[in-house]
């Protein structure tokens, strides 16, 4: 199996802070890769870099083969990459429809002038994203609240509609951070088959930042540890849970991973 | 030679003037981000406030300087308290045009009041002094002086006071300054107070040297002190002050090379190529933009 | 809200919008008075730059007003008919007085619009009361293009004056700097923004250097500017015989108070844009003491008719007239006498018969309107300002 | 619920029957010329405010400047009429001349479009704010216009008709653009620029589209308004004509079309009827603003749109059958 995602030697500094050191990691076409690691290892940093919201300070990112790092990151999106926020990065004023056509419309290719003189092109292509958008909107139940504004929906709904909308881009490459943040175990399981169908279903490879052990040893087929920013530990979920180091990185030197 | 140092001079009490302004505008702006558009208007106010001083009691120029800071601070406090306060958690465009709403109330109301310009009465003996065919008058040293001094007041207010700490906390993070029991309206109202008592005082002093008091004088020189601030860069005290002297001197240099009419034109140039290179000002801080 | 619940929100504003429209557009066209009347309208600044020119001009024209309606108003074709004043505000800005122009013409329907008195808004204003055919006499615009049509360069057909123009006065002034001051060299400062100073100062130069004088330094500024310190001391360096400032009321004390606070003791010379009393009030130093400027009218010299004028306007008012006043005075004058040998309440027959009028006779003096002239020759006064007043000095005939 | 296409026709049919209406009412006389200034002034401030709109509110931004594109609009087109082209026809000059007006603003918006990507909020303002000044001193110093003292003699070309013409133009282009995909897309920018540019939005294309359309047709407005006012000279685009538009957008509702109609209706027949206030009719508005901003601040139509301005083609949801106009929140 070809990379799909490779870094090599990846640093990124904030003036002296290091906050990912000398990264080099790879994700696989079709794998689900979990990351893990206490808080601050760097883990959203390194999907900040993933999707060029800021340039590393050295070192490449290679996506399908060819570098992305100091691309813009719409254009980064464009080729494949989605990916969800932390705290949850919905537009609030807009309806729950508009927030996915606006990550749906990037694939459609109309010219400003076009839009602006409502040609017929232009009119296709918004009832096609339209009618897109509400596809993938009943996929996942929520076709109902199409027009209601994303700001009014449940947190749970907001989290599913953050991962339809990167969905809509029609990725290659999905970066989860921490969708389960929040959630009791019952639904955090419950959220591990909806994402293990999701990845089946759009032949997906998953890159997933999570706290809940269950849920990435369940989901990951390989796991990397950061701390501080560097990798201490690599393999499939099994071998980590073993490992010492990580052990240590997370809860000190004794107790068992459970 | 003689001819440029003359410049400079006038050069001098233009930047004394619009720094005075400008400390205004960037210590607003350092607390509540926030760009306080009315403060042009408390700026001419504080001349119309001396002239009611005066024709009501005649008081040395001392007095009326304290008066007419202590009028215009206890304005400044309640254009903050009834127009800002309640906008604290609006998103910030509002509280920008309310501001620009305030000043247009405030100078069309005074123009309602007095529609013609007024003299500003003589509060100091105007003598000259010539140095080697340079001349200086009394009033030019007044102004260059008080406005050095309050300047100096207010660095020190800053730097040293627990006052100016908990200035400069709010500035930095707003919500976490409440909860640490700082009582963060009464400071932002005390700063809006002394900005607008700078303004007053930047008022009373310009109606001294150019002793013609209209309505409009308060946007053009407002404007040009917003300039000012935003070279030095916003938010940022020393910033003020030297951008003002930047500006009140390559206005009064240009003037003296070219047409009147180049000024503007070479002025805000300067702003635009000082804000696409280091779009902070000079000495602003760029805040880091994360995810 | 009154409209039942069912109608969405958004639609209820569109019924919202729709009702201010039509009342709004209504209330403007819906002031018509009944009883036909001679209707005058004055387009004045009463804001912005120089709300004391407008100010004269209102109170000038009422007081014409009170006059006639004492006795029954114009005699227009056999019966005296009131005079209606209708007064809009153009704070001295172009636009607004292209807006006051439209207004006072469509809207309020006058016969004639006297006004606007500052160039810059007499010039927008007369380029509309041009297309829309309606006479229009400006008091006290001497701006050579408020009567010229820009494309055609002919007069225009609608617009006259009560004032000499620049040309008339420039020269005047600078035969008596040359003559009268013995000035060799000469200095100008003048708002390079606005209307009457640069024309003027350009006039100035010209006639200066034609009678000798040479014009070592000429130096602008802007609207409303207030530091002029810069110029001036530009202006000390070339160390002139007189200083000539075409400025108004408002900004001649500044300008005189910084240049003597640099030292520079040239006496200075003035337009008719000097002539509101204010100028005394505003130069609290003393500075503008000896200087001189010419004018239209002078209270001292005046004749049997303007005195009965002054008398009047001081009694009405508590202060002494100042020429913008005299001006508007003579222009409702004119317009009047225009109306009432018109013989009807027709535009083009009122406009005729004002084209027509040669001579006339008032407060500011003996008027001559040479044919196909929109503007009239008359007499100039030169004055000094000494000790706190105005001085007759001499009077200069065309 | 109607069908898309037998709407479109009757919008249409109403469109142009305005036109008729606006072409005709002149020559009846039952509009006096007052009233027709008035109307005109009310299409021109419409077509400046709903430019507005679209940088002040569908992209959150503030822009200042808005006048200073006005002038170079209201400046190209006199130049053409006044200077190059004085007697050509007008029914041919008119048009080509307010295009060309439109077009300079337009071009001037790039820059400014291009300044807006690094820089947001208050540093954006005082670039705006910049802008506006070097054009209005940059007019004072070029004497072929007539430098500081205005460029006189300009025909009185704009009918009601034209004006009504542009207005609907202006109203028609914009409101394809906000219901489109740079529309949404500048929307995004105006909720959370970082979360837009993940999705996909290219923010750069969508901020200077955004700039220039918005440019343009205040360009178009300014040309409007030089053939209104047959005079302009460079202080009557100052920063209080800036603030006049600001008046409008904020009063009449940001990011909305009617609310932009709203605004500039109300306050340019309120700036009329209160003539009789004198000065004090210039303390009313800035006063309505503050109220305003403490109570309403998105203005009166803040975010919210009449039905019939939005672009309707059946939306075919197959889980429930939702009718547009049922919920009062409607902002597709």
């Amino acid at each position: 199996m070809s990379a799909l995602l490779e870094t090599r030697h990846l640093t990124r500094q904030f003036g002296g802070l290091c906050a990912i050191g000398d990264l080099s990691l790879s994700v696989n076409r079709g794998e689900i890769l979990g990351v893990i690691g206490p808080n601050g290892a760097g883990k959203t940093t390194l999907f900040n870099l993933l999707t060029g919201i800021y340039p590393p300070s050295s070192g490449e990112i290679l996506f399908e083969g060819r570098p992305i790092a100091g691309l813009h990151p719409s254009e980064i999106a464009r080729r494949g990459v989605a990916r969800t926020f932390q705290n949850i990065r919905l537009f609030r004023q807009l309806t729950v429809i508009e927030n996915v056509r606006i990550a749906y419309d990037s694939r459609l290719s109309c010219s400003p002038l076009g839009v602006l003189l409502r040609t017929p092109h232009a009119g296709f292509s918004e009832r096609e994203s339209v009618e897109a958008s509400m596809e993938l909107l009943d996929l996942f139940e929520l076709g109902s609240l199409a027009q209601n504004r994303a700001g009014d929906l449940s947190y749970g709904a907001q989290r599913r509609l953050e991962i339809v909308r990167a969905l809509a881009l029609d990725p290659k490459l999905l970066l989860l951070d921490e969708p389960a943040a929040g959630m009791n175990p019952s639904e955090a399981m419950q959220l591990t088959d909806f994402l293990r169908w999701v990845h089946g279903k759009f032949l997906l490879t998953i890159v997933l930042i999570e706290h809940h052990m269950q849920m990435v040893m369940a989901l990951s087929d390989r796991i990397e540890v950061l701390d501080f920013g560097v990798r201490i530990a690599g393999g499939n979920p099994d071998e980590v849970k073993g490992n010492p180091r990580v052990i240590e990185a997370y809860l000190g030197t004794e107790g068992e991973l459970p | 030679m003689k001819y440029l140092a003359q410049q400079a001079i006038n050069a001098l009490q233009l930047g004394s003037i619009y720094a005075l302004i400008a400390l205004g505008y960037s210590m607003v702006y350092g607390v509540l981000t926030m760009i306080n558009f009315a403060h042009g208007d408390v700026f001419m106010l504080g001349a119309f406030f001396c002239l009611l001083l005066i024709a009501l009691v005649p008081v040395p120029f001392w007095l009326a300087l304290i008066v007419v800071m202590a009028a215009t601070a206890l304005l400044g406090t309640l254009i903050e308290r009834f127009a800002y306060r309640p906008l604290r958690k609006a998103p910030r465009v509002s509280a920008i045009i309310t501001a620009l709403g305030c000043g247009l109330v405030i100078q069309n109301t005074t123009l309602g009041i007095s529609p013609y310009a007024r003299p500003m009465p003589r509060l100091l003996e105007n003598a000259t002094y010539q140095f080697g065919g340079i001349t200086i008058t009394m009033l030019q040293i007044v102004i260059i002086g008080v406005s050095l001094g309050l300047m100096l007041a207010l660095d020190f207010l800053i730097r040293k006071t627990s006052f100016g700490m908990a200035m400069r906390a709010i500035a930095s993070d707003r919500a976490m300054v409440s909860l640490l029991g700082i009582p963060a309206n009464e400071i932002i109202a005390i700063t809006f107070a002394i900005g607008a008592a700078l303004g007053g005082a930047a008022g009373l002093l310009y109606g001294m040297a150019y002793p013609v008091v209209s309505a409009s004088m308060g946007i053009t020189v407002g404007w040009k002190a917003f300039v000012a601030a935003v070279i030095g860069g916003i938010g940022n005290m020393r910033g003020a002050v030297l951008g003002a002297f930047i500006l009140g001197s390559v206005e009064v240099m240009t003037v003296a090379v070219l047409p009147s009419t180049y000024r503007d034109l070479i002025s805000y140039s300067l702003l635009l190529l000082i804000l696409v290179f280091k779009p902070y000002g000079l000495l602003g801080k760029p805040a880091l933009h994360k995810a | 809200m009154f409209l039942p619940n069912s109608i969405s929100v958004p639609f209820r504003f569109f019924l919202l919008t729709i009702t201010f429209f039509t009342c709004g557009s209504v209330l403007l066209t819906s002031c018509k008075p009944a009883k036909p009347s001679v209707k005058v309208g004055i387009n004045a600044e009463l804001t912005g730059e120089m709300p004391a020119v407008g100010a004269s001009c209102k109170q000038a024209a009422e007081l014409f007003v009170e006059q006639v309606n004492k006795d029954g108003g114009i005699m227009v074709g056999g019966t005296k008919l009131p005079v209606e004043l209708s007064v809009v505000d153009n704070s001295c800005k172009a636009d607004q007085s292209a807006a006051a122009a439209q207004r006072l013409i469509s809207q309020n329907g006058v016969l004639v619009m006297v006004g606007p008195d500052a160039s810059s808004c007499a010039i927008p204003a007369g380029e509309l009361a041009e297309s829309l055919g309606c006479l229009m006499i400006s008091p006290w615009s001497t701006n050579p293009k408020t009567t010229q049509d820009t494309q055609t360069g002919k007069p225009k057909k609608n617009v006259f004056r009560a004032c000499f123009t620049d040309r008339f006065e420039s020269p005047v002034l600078a035969a008596f700097a040359t003559k009268n001051l013995h000035a060799k060299t000469a200095a100008i400062l003048y708002d390079v923004t606005s209307e009457a100073p640069t024309s003027q100062s350009a006039l100035f130069k010209e006639a200066f250097e034609k009678a000798g004088g040479k014009v070592v330094s000429m130096e602008t500024y802007s609207t409303g500017d207030r530091d002029f310190s810069a110029q001036l001391t530009k202006i000390r360096e070339s160390a002139p015989d007189i200083i000539y400032l075409p400025a108004p009321y408002n900004d001649t004390p500044l300008i005189a108070a910084q240049a003597r606070q640099l030292g520079i003791k040239a006496p200075f010379l003035g337009s008719d844009a000097w002539s509101s009393p204010d100028i005394i009030k505003l130069d609290t130093g003393k500075n503008l003491e000896g200087s001189y400027f010419c004018n239209h009218y002078s209270t001292e010299a005046a004749t049997p008719k303007a005195k009965q004028f002054i008398a009047d306007y001081t009694a009405r008012y508590g202060n002494a007239p100042d020429d913008v006043a005299a001006l508007t005075y003579d222009a409702m004058v004119l317009a009047s006498q225009s109306i009432s040998s018109a013989g009807n309440l027709d535009r083009t027959a009122v406009r005729d018969s004002m084209a027509a009028t040669r001579t006339f006779d008032g407060v500011t003096g003996h008027f001559v309107y040479p044919k196909d002239e929109r503007e009239p020759e008359k007499s100039a006064v030169i004055m000094q300002i000494k000790d706190g007043g105005f001085h007759w000095v001499s009077t200069v005939e065309p | 619920m109607m069908d898309g296409f037998k709407k479109h026709l009757i919008q249409l049919s109403i469109l142009l029957l305005g036109l008729v209406v606006a072409a005709v009412l002149p020559a009846t006389g039952l509009v006096n010329d007052y009233l027709q200034f008035v109307l005109i002034s009310v299409a021109i401030n419409a077509i400046l405010c709903v430019s507005l709109n679209l940088v002040n509110g569908w992209m959150g931004e503030f822009s200042v400047g808005h006048a200073g594109f006005m002038a170079l609009g209201a400046y190209a087109s006199a130049i053409l009429t006044v200077k190059l082209f004085p007697t050509a026809p007008a029914e041919l000059l008119f048009p080509s001349a307010v295009l060309i007006g439109g077009c300079t603003a337009g071009l001037a918006g790039i820059p400014v479009g291009i300044l807006s990507f690094k820089t947001r909020g208050d540093y954006l303002a005082i670039i705006t704010l910049a802008f506006l000044m070097i054009v209005k001193s940059g007019l004072e110093n070029i004497p072929y216009t007539g430098g500081p003292r205005g460029l006189l003699g300009i025909p009185r070309l704009t009918t009601l008709a034209w004006a009504y013409f542009w207005c609907v133009v202006a109203f028609w282009v914009i409101r394809n653009l906000v219901y489109s995909k740079y529309g949404r897309g500048i929307a995004a920018i105006r909720e959370d620029e970082i979360a837009a540019e993940a999705m996909g939005v290219n923010t750069r294309t969508a901020k200077l589209v955004a700039f220039v359309t918005s440019s343009f047709f205040a360009g178009v407005a300014g040309a409007l308004f030089a053939h209104q006012l047959q005079f302009i000279n460079p202080s009557s685009f100052d920063i209080l004509k800036s603030t006049e538009i600001l008046v409008m957008v904020y009063l009449g509702g940001v990011a909305s079309l009617g609310g932009s109609l709203l605004g500039a209706g109300v306050v340019t027949i309120l700036t009329q009827c209160l003539q009789p206030l004198g000065t004090w009719r210039m303390v009313v508005l800035p006063a309505i603003l503050v109220v305003l901003m403490l109570y309403r601040p998105s203005g009166i139509m803040g975010y919210r749109d009449w039905a019939w301005l939005k672009p309707f083609f059946p939306l075919t949801p197959r889980s429930n059958e939702k009718k547009e106009t049922e919920t009062g929140e409607d902002l597709q």
